[in-house]
């Protein structure tokens, strides 16, 4: 024993003032693709609806081809100009918009945008908001009819008065437009985009579950408010909007956990994330895949960021593929 | 495309109690990215901040050792306070050059008017046209004014204006812009940067004299590039464009004023 | 005109590499009190409960006198050991808390914890959590006999399962609480506490109001939940906890000034404010006083901070009274 | 009574990969507020985190110029991350002294127990006992010991354990706990800190010896004080305790160890 004290413990005398190299790391390869409601995307990344545009502006920095996915911004029937401005304040961690839908209108999207996105190797999912059922019918119809991967019903904006946040806040109105868009959307798999603002997301969830919803995705933006203490008026031209962002990233994952555990159809889950330890949280509270919105404001590469680091925390967990994530949680 | 860099601070200096003035190394930035001046940077203000601060290119120039490019902005909230808080060797996470600037053709003649911190920009315009152009310059007051010498040296003629008087003309900017006009309206066109109150008087002045006139519109940004929608600025015509992608300038004609 | 284009525009050369001394402000006195409920305090500013113990703590750092009230920490009607650990988990900019209401019981507070605060110049707002009506009577009783200033009816705190959530997502039940709070709070004003995780907030601060309630106070916490990705374990042991601290910032101040539309009773704010800021904007949706909870973590002296940053901006505004500020936003 | 102070660094060294010893001046933190060795403070990690850090002292002393405080700590997420890349020079916003430590008597014999990044605060005991007591220390390799030569220096024995094998015997320390009861358990107390599961076999091990033993217990935290009642510890009575307040230290046999 006494030798062993006497020994010399550090061999050489290192440089203590820089940070000693980490050892090497070999990390064996993952299978990154994962398959939502019968999309096989090449990986679980998708970017969120209303903050990538069609694709064409971040297009320029990078191959949209290395997304798995992408939710197109949010199409109506006809062309909106959206609401006025101001519309967006910052909050800690977060940010408030109050966009409003604005966008050319479901035709053009299929004449224009869809062809321009078509050029790449990546799932284009198409998001629609409607003012009445019949509306979403018909988005849905023109929008299956010209072969988009997936279609995204947003029952849950909560920046346009009319329709939006109250078919995502009843159950009932939330069933009624699944069915009327599953019934127009021929082939195509519908997932509804359900909003946070609720007392009970299950609820919601279960009745599209109910009216033949092929997935959900969740969350939507949570309801906020800034007001300028100087002016006394809201940053807003609404005065409220739709708070998204890392502050929300707990709200969103105790949701989508919810969600999973009382539906059986897949989750896309989304709130907050920015890098790959949020994205895994995320599946392993139940999502199937993940998608990045707000973080795309501070940095153009998040969804690359998001991807990157989640493939590492699958290969150092020793997962052969990314899929062994989704609903690993283990609650107390 | 790289749109994203990590760009060195090379000086700071402080113009005023407000304002901080940095040159930054921008590696091949404005090589790749520069259209005319006007565009504007998007910067991200530490960590604690979500989003990044749009800041126009004061003045920039190609660099075989790395693109020099100037800023010029006012301490306001958080992430400019934190902004001035860098030092000369710090680096800064900036996205651009972005946006549309002024059109400016190097043998026209402009009237350049800056309001406040909407000066910084013109400067640029003003070195783009070989001393032809006159400043119309516009502060709270004297104590606030900035770039002065600068806009001296690169413009055939500079005109001040202070809100309270305590240099140049007492009053707004849009009265000398009246001034010169009357004088001589021999401009391609009348180039503004500044509070939108400022625009829409310029606008209207230059309107009546029937000189083209461009404005660049101040709105707050998301994304900086044209994908979120955020930054709208309403047209005469009824839609709504966007500040960072369609501009930051108008034509001021274009623009619906009476928002 | 020449002449002024070639004056000299800076008479001294300054030197540029220091930031120049501000213009010296000389600030007006503001009268910093407000009366909420009838209770006047000598500052708006107030400590949410459960997050200061009941002051002896933080009373070692500063005079408790130098706030305007404290809610001490919630009570029950039995001594209550609270949750397993894991209680709490960081987020961005927030916090997740899973305490359970850890008490002595009313009892032990009145006869230990309430003489100590009462050295101090503060009104003591006790906060109560019943599992069932009957509780809240009692507890009601015995505290207004005790004689604190004001009386906290938590209907919504989501760390514990009986009760507790169930009366702050329901305006029938919450209004039944409300009723017998008051009918045994004698002489001593009830405020009613809401929870935030609920569709419309509007309709149970209603409820609230029509069964008697003198004040009340938001936002509770809203539920969230982290997972530490390599033991796939929830950080806290109830798997799900409470989210406050500035990321809920901009979803209190909205639910403020919804509330505060909707019922003449004034309103306490609270919910991620952690500077003068904060507090004024919470003030103009329309609270009479405010609460800090989670910033006191970050900053023992953050109640304070507030304070004194408050005073600035209303001085600054020209105000001669802080309460000045409260409801003074102006909506698009 | 003042409990927040910013202390500057006064060094910095990477103690290995992972751990970095900081020496922080303190004010009179140390006079104002220690009571034993064993207690922590609470740091501010930057500006992004809401939450400050608990770091054990490893040791302090009071000074004239300013008390000195010495903390060795292991980058584990964020904040340690953020802790990390603080330069000599680079001042932090401190809460401490805190919490109750090891009340070590001067002439007490002490078995002092630690592993890994329980190891640091193990040494301000080793220092108020004139060299009489015996240290057991565990890492995971030996690229991973630290603070070696310290104890080697205020101790009167050193046994050290690594899970690999790679220095010192090969397994966990509650081994050579027994193995150093068995011959001489002449101790006043055993002390120790580390992880959980750690602690709960040394205890085994006092207990069965009938030796005393108190252990720092790592437990989450908000305010660091005893106010949000957050940093749970089970008891054996049912109650539940405090480690910021009660403890981090507590008498092994209070502890709950079946949760
Ligand atoms: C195209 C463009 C060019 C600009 N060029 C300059 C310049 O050269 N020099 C300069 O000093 N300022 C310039 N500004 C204004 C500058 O962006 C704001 O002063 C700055 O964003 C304020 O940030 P803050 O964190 O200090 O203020 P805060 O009020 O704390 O900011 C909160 C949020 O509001 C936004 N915001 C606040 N004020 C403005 C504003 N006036 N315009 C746009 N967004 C705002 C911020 O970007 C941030 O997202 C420019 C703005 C635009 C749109
Ligand atoms: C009384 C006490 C003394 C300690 N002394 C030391 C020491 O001397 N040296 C040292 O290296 N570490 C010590 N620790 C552990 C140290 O506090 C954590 O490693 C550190 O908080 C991790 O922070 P992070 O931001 O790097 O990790 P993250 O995982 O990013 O932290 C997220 C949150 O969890 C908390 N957390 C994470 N791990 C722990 C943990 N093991 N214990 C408590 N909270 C945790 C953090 O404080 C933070 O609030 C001590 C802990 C306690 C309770
Ligand atoms: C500027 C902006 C515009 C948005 N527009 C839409 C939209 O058109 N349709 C939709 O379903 N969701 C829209 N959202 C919500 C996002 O798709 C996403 O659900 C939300 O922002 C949460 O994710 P994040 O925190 O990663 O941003 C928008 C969000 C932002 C920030
Ligand atoms: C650790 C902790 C314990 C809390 N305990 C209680 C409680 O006992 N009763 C209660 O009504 N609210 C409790 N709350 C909620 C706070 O009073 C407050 O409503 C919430 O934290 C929002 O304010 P903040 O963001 O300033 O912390 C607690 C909050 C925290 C963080
Ligand atoms: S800032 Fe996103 S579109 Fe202009
Ligand atoms: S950390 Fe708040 S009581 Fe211990």
């Amino acid at each position: 024993m006494c030798k062993l004290i006497l020994r010399p413990i550090r061999d050489e005398k290192p440089d203590r003032s820089v940070r000693p190299a980490a050892p090497e790391e070999n990390l064996p390869p993952v299978d990154m693709s994962v398959t939502l409601a019968g999309m096989t995307m090449k990986n679980p990344v998708v970017v969120a609806s209303g903050t990538f545009g069609f694709g064409r502006e971040y297009g320029q920095f990078y191959d949209l081809s290395e997304l798995g996915g992408i939710c197109a911004k949010g199409l109506t029937l006809h062309r909106r100009e959206g609401n006025p401005g101001p519309r967006i304040a910052e909050t800690p961690m977060g940010i408030l918009n109050s966009v409003g839908l604005q966008n050319p209108g479901v035709d053009a999207f299929i004449e224009t945008e869809l062809p321009f996105l078509r050029q790449y190797d990546v799932k284009v999912i198409a998001n629609i908001s409607g003012n009445s059922p019949e509306e979403y019918g018909i988005m849905c119809e023109k929008l299956s009819e010209a072969g988009v991967d997936m279609i995204e019903v947003n029952i849950s904006c909560p920046n346009v008065k009319a329709g939006g946040l109250a078919y995502g806040t009843r159950p009932e109105l939330a069933a009624e437009v699944t069915e009327v868009a599953k019934a127009h959307a021929g082939k195509v798999p519908v997932m509804v985009k359900l909003s946070p603002n609720v007392t009970d997301i299950t609820e919601i969830a279960k009745a599209v579950e109910g009216a033949g919803a092929d997935a959900v995705s969740l969350i939507n933006t949570l309801r906020g408010m800034r007001i300028d203490i100087n002016t006394r008026r809201p940053i807003l031209k609404m005065n409220t909007g739709g708070l998204s962002g890392p502050a929300v990233l707990p709200v969103a994952v105790r949701m989508v956990w919810e969600v999973s555990n009382a539906v059986k159809i897949p989750v896309l889950g989304m709130g907050g994330i920015s890098k790959g330890e949020d994205a895994a949280q995320m599946m392993l509270a139940g999502a199937t895949a993940v998608a990045v919105g707000t973080a795309l404001f501070a940095d153009p590469y998040a969804p690359l960021t998001v991807r990157d680091g989640l493939e590492k925390i699958a290969a150092r967990q020793g997962l052969s593929a990314v899929s062994q994530l989704t609903g690993g949680v283990k609650p107390w | 495309m790289k749109v994203e860099r990590k760009c060195k601070i090379l000086s700071k200096e402080w113009l005023n109690h407000d304002a901080v003035q940095l040159v930054l190394e921008v590696g091949d930035m404005v090589g790749e990215s520069f259209r005319n001046p006007g565009q504007f940077v998007h910067v991200k203000c530490g960590e604690g901040l979500l989003l990044r601060r749009p800041i126009s290119v004061c003045s920039c120039e190609e660099n075989e050792q790395g693109d020099r490019l100037t800023l010029v902005f006012e301490v306001r909230g958080e992430g400019t306070e934190w902004l001035s808080e860098r030092q000369v060797g710090d680096t800064l996470d900036v996205m651009g050059l972005l946006g549309n600037g002024f059109p400016v053709k190097p043998k026209g003649r402009y009237l350049l008017v800056g309001g406040g911190i909407g000066v910084p920009p013109m400067l640029g315009c003003a070195r783009t046209n070989g001393g032809k152009s006159t400043a119309v310059l516009g502060y709270r007051s004297k104590d606030k004014a900035i770039l002065v010498d600068e806009f001296q040296a690169d413009c055939a003629k500079v005109l001040l204006a202070t809100d309270d008087g305590s240099m140049g003309y007492h009053g707004f900017v849009d009265a000398l812009v009246r001034q010169e006009l009357t004088e001589d309206k021999n401009y391609d066109a009348v180039l503004a940067c500044g509070p939108t109150p400022m625009l829409r008087n310029v606008a209207k002045v230059a309107d009546e004299f029937g000189v083209p006139c461009l404005v660049s519109m101040e709105e707050r940004m998301g994304c900086g590039v044209g994908a979120c929608l955020v930054c709208v600025c309403d047209m005469k015509d009824g839609t709504r464009k966007h500040a960072c992608k369609d501009g930051p300038v108008f034509d001021s004609k274009e623009v619906d004023w009476d928002v």
